[in-house]
């Protein structure tokens, strides 16, 4: 039994250098979940990268085109579990696209501020997953989860789940902000900044994060745009796309924020991005928070129960925080949709794995995975 | 008495490691004894109070040497091999012989064999750098040059420029 | 300067070391079978079925009307209808569930039920410790399991039990006043 | 002396008093090693459970705080469930190297603590070149890593091995180098000579430690760095780096000989935790002469836990380096580093003279600066040209 082991498709191909092939997944600890990778290593080096995913596919499509629309609401949460609410939005939107139901305009304001402290929780736990995968003991990811506590104690006493909000319908929200929330959420959003500057202070200037980042994992801009790659990781690459301004979804329109590019698409670029996104974010919050209207939250016209969209299509997408997330719906008019599909973002991002990762070594390649953002719930469906 | 049993216990160490580390089939476990008879010479050495010689031993031979044994081995081939006599055994058996041959001149040559009691040599630390940087500086010297220009001489082979990755496909 | 970086971020940890002994913003951890949160009014765990009055079958709100079954996404509510009819708060009779059943180890905490529901008869539970050694017979509630009185309700969601409450004394006005306008059909009864 | 200070040294001679006279040598050996033994297997223990403690407290949790008063007997509960786990031998594993691999780490690991002087007169065993018999045990620890990544016959196991291997041999280099200084100054390669020659005061009463002088500043840096990747702590963790290579060589191992692992490697960092005191941090002498009334291994206990406080503080804080990285840092900053200091101890030899009020501050700083200047450089040289300051531009 010899220590070394040559698969047999790469035997043979290069005496030189025997090539070591190893599975790291699907229970491997930086997966992200049951995320498979086929590496091939010349000694550390990865020559070959076969991402292998599907072990968490549970039928959503499927199944969403067995469900009633609404029905289809809480499968949503479970698509990428860390941001259920920017899912939430991305179907309801599909949705509203096929009814032609108009959103109350506190009900925009109120998905905005939602979805933007669901990019607050993703942005600041990848950026502690990127450095649990660097090893650096869960700190980072510890402090960010601190903060998330206190987002999610915001969607408990909204939404009434932590996780699973199932929050927005179709024409606006469930129910209504309970007094004091506004107030609550300006004490989180004016907390968050002293968090950043605590993260950054821990990581930005850190050597070893620089070493182990900065021209890791280079995507171009050029492959980025022809895998379709969205969200962060694009802008990362310096390419401006970003479906908040793109298509000024609800009221992003009015609001005054900007878009960080980044210069190298490095995975140091691809976290300080976040790190940029998320004070974008903010400001945002701050504005929403201050203009929101009173009024309904829920379109008088809007039907809970036995919709039944005239026959049709619609793609409803929204700038989610790992990227476009998007929603295809065909109704024949019937109660549930004939066709569902989502584009997830993490499974589209995932598929330039490799190209970032050949000619880096096994541990960088660990790196990337965790820069991707990835969340196998999404990846898989 | 406990000298004698100590003694034979550190010999029997010595003597199965090198045996060992000539007949197994398994290279790594062949460089495992090895480093074994290493360490039984090191406890003798100890056990003739050289500690200074016994501890360089230790840390020369098992950490170093036997690691670099075992690096080779698995850099450049499996454990396994297959029990072929070397082309090159008539070398191996004439070097065998003559070396051999030495220790048993020198073991013949030693007062111990002859009835005088060996002299008790006491050789502190301190007096063996002094006599390393004094008396024998030149040696020192030398093998230290000699060591160097094989570390460069092994760096040159090994470097080789590493092989460009390809550029990913468009 | 070399390592500028690295001492920073050694702070950083050195200080939340500090911190976490005196700073409750920071230790945020809760100790929970010592400690819980104070309960939250719109958390939502899962369904329990509402009754008014002293008997949990007789008061029952549920009518057996079957929306929920049918709306629930992961298809855990099982119910089959009563021959038998009760008056309802109105005084007008109603069906009701001879068996109402909820695994609820498959139920995930949607809500939709409840949002469902045109009598207020099913609403979100906040109870969490349910673990059981019996994971099929253990989770599966039946009608009698899943009875919590209108009060307890009223305990755990103040704002929507009042709102339901309110909601519920109008209508029975109204359907009084309309029965006292509209004298009894000679003979009639229903 | 108090009392207190060599109580220890007391109740080893009146146990090994009772022993007939010709086996006295013997008993109080074994009582030594017993004392060894308990002292730093308690430590172990505590050290396992403060060491989660202090990660917590660093990551704003409690750590474990069930088992016991403060969690204290935690590690009791972790030793029950260690010795209660199934011994998975792997099928197609070298079982004798299996077996023998944490063995062959755990033993010798054991042995160096016998030339650590823990306090006065409380060194176990004298040896005139202690320094030597140090490393030349702790290389028996290369061998067991080596046994146990091949024997494993798992991919990951071995990748962990070779790294672990190259990465002690070459911070081997630096770890020794570091050393040599010290050993040089106080002209001895026995640990009791080097805590001797530590011992003396200047004005104020500050204790002649090696730490104060420039280049035992930068030879503890150096140390606690080399003796960091000796004993594969983060941030040169690689060779056990979870979230690249499972658990690297430990990956096949559970139970009991997993525990010897970990026993194996916290013994290792308490190893060279102790010579770092003995070596740059006066051993067990106190800072300054006033503070000599404490007991010695009160001083050498105190400092211990600074050290090791230091070790889990840089685990809470830093990522892990690349392999590459590591050693790049090993050969290209920390070996040139350490025989830089090499000089600059022959420089502050040389400037024994240079004692007045004025002339020592200058001799320091020259010396100071002697170290300082090279080490921006390498470390300059090191990361190479950086890249200018990334700008991110931001589109409206």
């Amino acid at each position: 039994m010899s220590a070394r082991f040559s698969p047999p498709e790469l035997a043979g191909t290069d005496f030189e250098h025997p090539l070591l092939e190893v599975s790291l997944g699907p229970h491997h600890p930086s997966t992200h979940g049951v995320f498979r990778m086929d590496a091939a290593l010349d000694g550390e080096t990865v020559v070959k990268l076969k991402p292998v995913f599907g072990y968490l596919h549970r039928n959503h499509e499927k199944i969403a085109e067995k469900c009633s629309y609404l029905g289809s609401m809480p499968f949503t949460d479970r698509l990428d579990y860390m941001c259920s609410l920017t899912n939430n939005w991305g179907y309801a939107l599909a949705v509203e696209k096929l009814t032609g139901l108009a959103v109350p305009e506190r009900a925009e304001y109120i998905r905005v501020i939602l979805g933007e402290l669901t990019r607050l929780i993703n942005h600041s736990a990848v950026v502690g997953f990127l450095l649990q995968d660097m090893g650096a003991m869960g700190t980072p990811l510890m402090y960010a989860f601190r903060e998330r506590e206190k987002i999610l104690d915001l969607f408990e006493s909204l939404t009434g789940a932590r996780m699973m909000c199932n929050y927005m319908r179709f024409g606006g929200c469930r129910c209504d902000l309970p007094p004091g929330w506004i107030g609550q959420a300006r004490g989180v959003a004016a907390k968050f900044p002293l968090f950043l500057d605590e993260f950054e202070a821990l990581l930005t200037g850190n050597e070893i994060l620089k070493a182990r980042t900065e021209g890791v994992g280079v995507l171009t801009p050029e492959l980025a745009v022809n895998a379709g790659v969205t969200g962060p990781m694009l802008r990362a690459s310096g390419v401006n796309y970003d479906i908040r301004k793109v298509d000024a979804y609800g009221v992003y329109g009015r609001m005054d924020f900007r878009v960080p590019l980044g210069e190298r698409g490095d995975v140091f670029d691809r976290y300080m991005i976040r790190i940029l996104e998320m004070r974008e974010s903010l400001k945002i919050l701050d504005q929403a928070l201050r203009d929101i209207p009173d009024g309904p939250i829920l379109n008088l016209n809007a039907k809970l129960r036995n919709l039944r969209p005239k026959p049709g299509e619609a793609y409803g997408r929204i700038e989610g925080p790992k990227g476009e997330l998007g929603f295809y719906l065909i109704s024949d008019g019937g109660p549930n949709p004939y066709r569902y599909r989502v584009r997830p973002p993490s499974l589209i991002n995932l598929t330039v794995l490799e190209d970032m990762c050949l000619g880096q070594t096994i541990a960088d390649a660990v790196v990337i995975l965790g820069s991707v953002d990835i969340v196998l719930g999404e990846v898989d469906r | 008495m406990l000298n004698e049993i100590a003694f034979l216990l550190c010999a029997t160490l010595t003597l199965a490691g090198a045996v060992a580390a000539m007949t197994l089939r398994n290279l790594v476990h062949c460089a495992l004894c090895a480093a074994g008879a290493f360490a039984g010479l090191a406890a003798i050495y100890l056990q003739l109070d050289a500690e200074f010689a016994g501890f360089a031993q230790l840390l020369v031979y098992v950490g170093a040497v036997a690691i670099l044994i075992v690096f080779t081995i698995l850099l450049t081939r499996g454990a396994e091999i297959q029990p072929a006599a070397s082309p090159s055994w008539r070398m191996g058996v004439t070097v065998g012989a003559l070396v051999t041959a030495c220790l048993i001149g020198s073991i013949a040559a030693s007062p111990g064999l002859h009835g005088s009691p060996p002299q008790t040599v006491q050789a502190p630390v301190k007096r063996i750098g002094e006599q390393l940087m004094n008396q024998y500086v030149m040696p020192l010297e030398a093998i230290g040059l000699l060591l160097t220009a094989a570390l460069l001489g092994a760096v040159i082979i090994a470097l080789r420029e590493p092989p460009k990755p390809e550029p990913p496909a468009p | 300067m070399n390592g500028a970086g690295i001492i920073k971020g050694l702070v950083e940890t050195a200080r939340n070391f500090a911190g976490s002994y005196h700073d409750r913003e920071r230790l945020t951890t809760v100790q929970y079978p010592e400690e819980t949160l104070p309960p939250v009014e719109n958390a939502r765990t899962l369904p329990f079925l509402v009754y008014d009055g002293g008997d949990a079958m007789a008061g029952l709100r549920c009518t057996a009307c079957m929306i929920c079954e049918k709306e629930c996404p992961p298809q855990c509510i099982y119910i089959i209808k009563d021959q038998a009819r009760k008056p309802d708060y109105m005084g007008k009779m109603q069906l009701q569930p001879k068996v109402f059943d909820i695994d609820m180890s498959v139920c995930m905490s949607c809500g939709i039920c409840v949002e469902v529901c045109p009598f207020d008869a099913i609403k979100m539970d906040q109870v969490f410790e349910l673990s059981t050694d019996d994971r099929f017979a253990g989770l599966l509630f039946d009608n009698e399991k899943l009875a919590r009185p209108n009060e307890y309700f009223r305990q755990l969601h103040k704002t929507e039990a009042s709102e339901v409450d309110a909601r519920r004394e109008e209508e029975k006005r109204k359907a009084a006043a309309k029965a006292a306008a509209k004298p009894p059909l000679p003979g009639g009864v229903k | 002396m108090s009392g207190a200070d060599q109580i220890f040294v007391w109740i080893g001679h009146e146990a090994a008093g009772w022993a007939p006279a010709p086996a006295q040598p013997l008993v109080s050996a074994i009582l030594a090693i017993a004392g060894i033994m308990a002292v730093f297997g308690a430590c172990f223990a505590l050290t396992t459970v403060a060491e989660r403690k202090i990660l917590g407290r660093m990551q704003n949790r409690f750590g474990p705080n069930r088992v016991g008063p403060y969690g204290l007997f935690q590690p009791l509960a972790d030793g029950v469930k260690m010795l209660t786990k199934e011994d998975i031998v792997p099928f197609s594993a070298d079982k004798t190297l299996h077996f023998l691999a944490p063995l062959v780490l755990t033993v010798p690991v054991w042995l160096a603590f016998a030339v650590l002087p823990f306090g006065r007169n409380m060194s176990a065993l004298d040896l005139d070149c202690g320094v030597l018999f140090f490393f030349a045990i702790g290389s028996a620890s290369e061998l067991a890593v080596f046994m146990a990544g091949w024997s494993s016959q798992n991919k990951y196991s071995l990748v962990g091995a070779m790294r672990a291997i190259a990465q002690m041999i070459s911070y081997e280099v630096p770890l020794v180098l570091s050393t040599v200084p010290v050993l040089m100054l106080a002209g001895s390669l026995s640990l009791n000579g080097i805590v001797a020659a530590q011992g003396s005061h200047t004005i104020g009463g500050l204790a002649r430690w090696n730490v104060f002088t420039p280049w035992g500043l930068a030879g503890l840096l150096l140390f606690l760095i080399a003796a960091t990747a000796e004993s594969n702590r983060s941030p040169f963790d690689l060779p056990e780096g979870e979230s690249e290579i499972i658990a690297g060589y430990l990956t096949e191992y559970s139970g009991f000989k997993y525990a010897l692992f970990f026993l194996g490697e916290y013994l290792g960092l308490f190893a060279v935790t102790g010579l770092a005191v003995t070596l740059f941090l006066g051993g067990w002498h106190a800072p300054f002469q006033w503070l000599e009334w404490a007991p010695s291994w009160l001083w050498f206990g105190a400092k211990f836990s600074v050290l090791i406080f230091l070790f889990i503080w840089a685990r809470a804080t830093l990522p892990r380096l690349r392999l590459d990285q590591l050693l790049n840092f090993s050969w290209r900053f920390l070996a040139p580093l350490s025989l830089i200091n090499l000089a600059v101890a022959a420089a502050w030899h040389w400037t024994g003279a240079w004692e007045s009020a004025a002339a020592a501050p200058v001799r320091w700083l020259l010396c100071a600066a002697l170290i300082a200047l090279p080490a921006h450089w390498l470390g300059r040289a090191l990361r190479g040209r950086l890249p200018p300051p990334r700008k991110y531009r931001y589109a409206e």
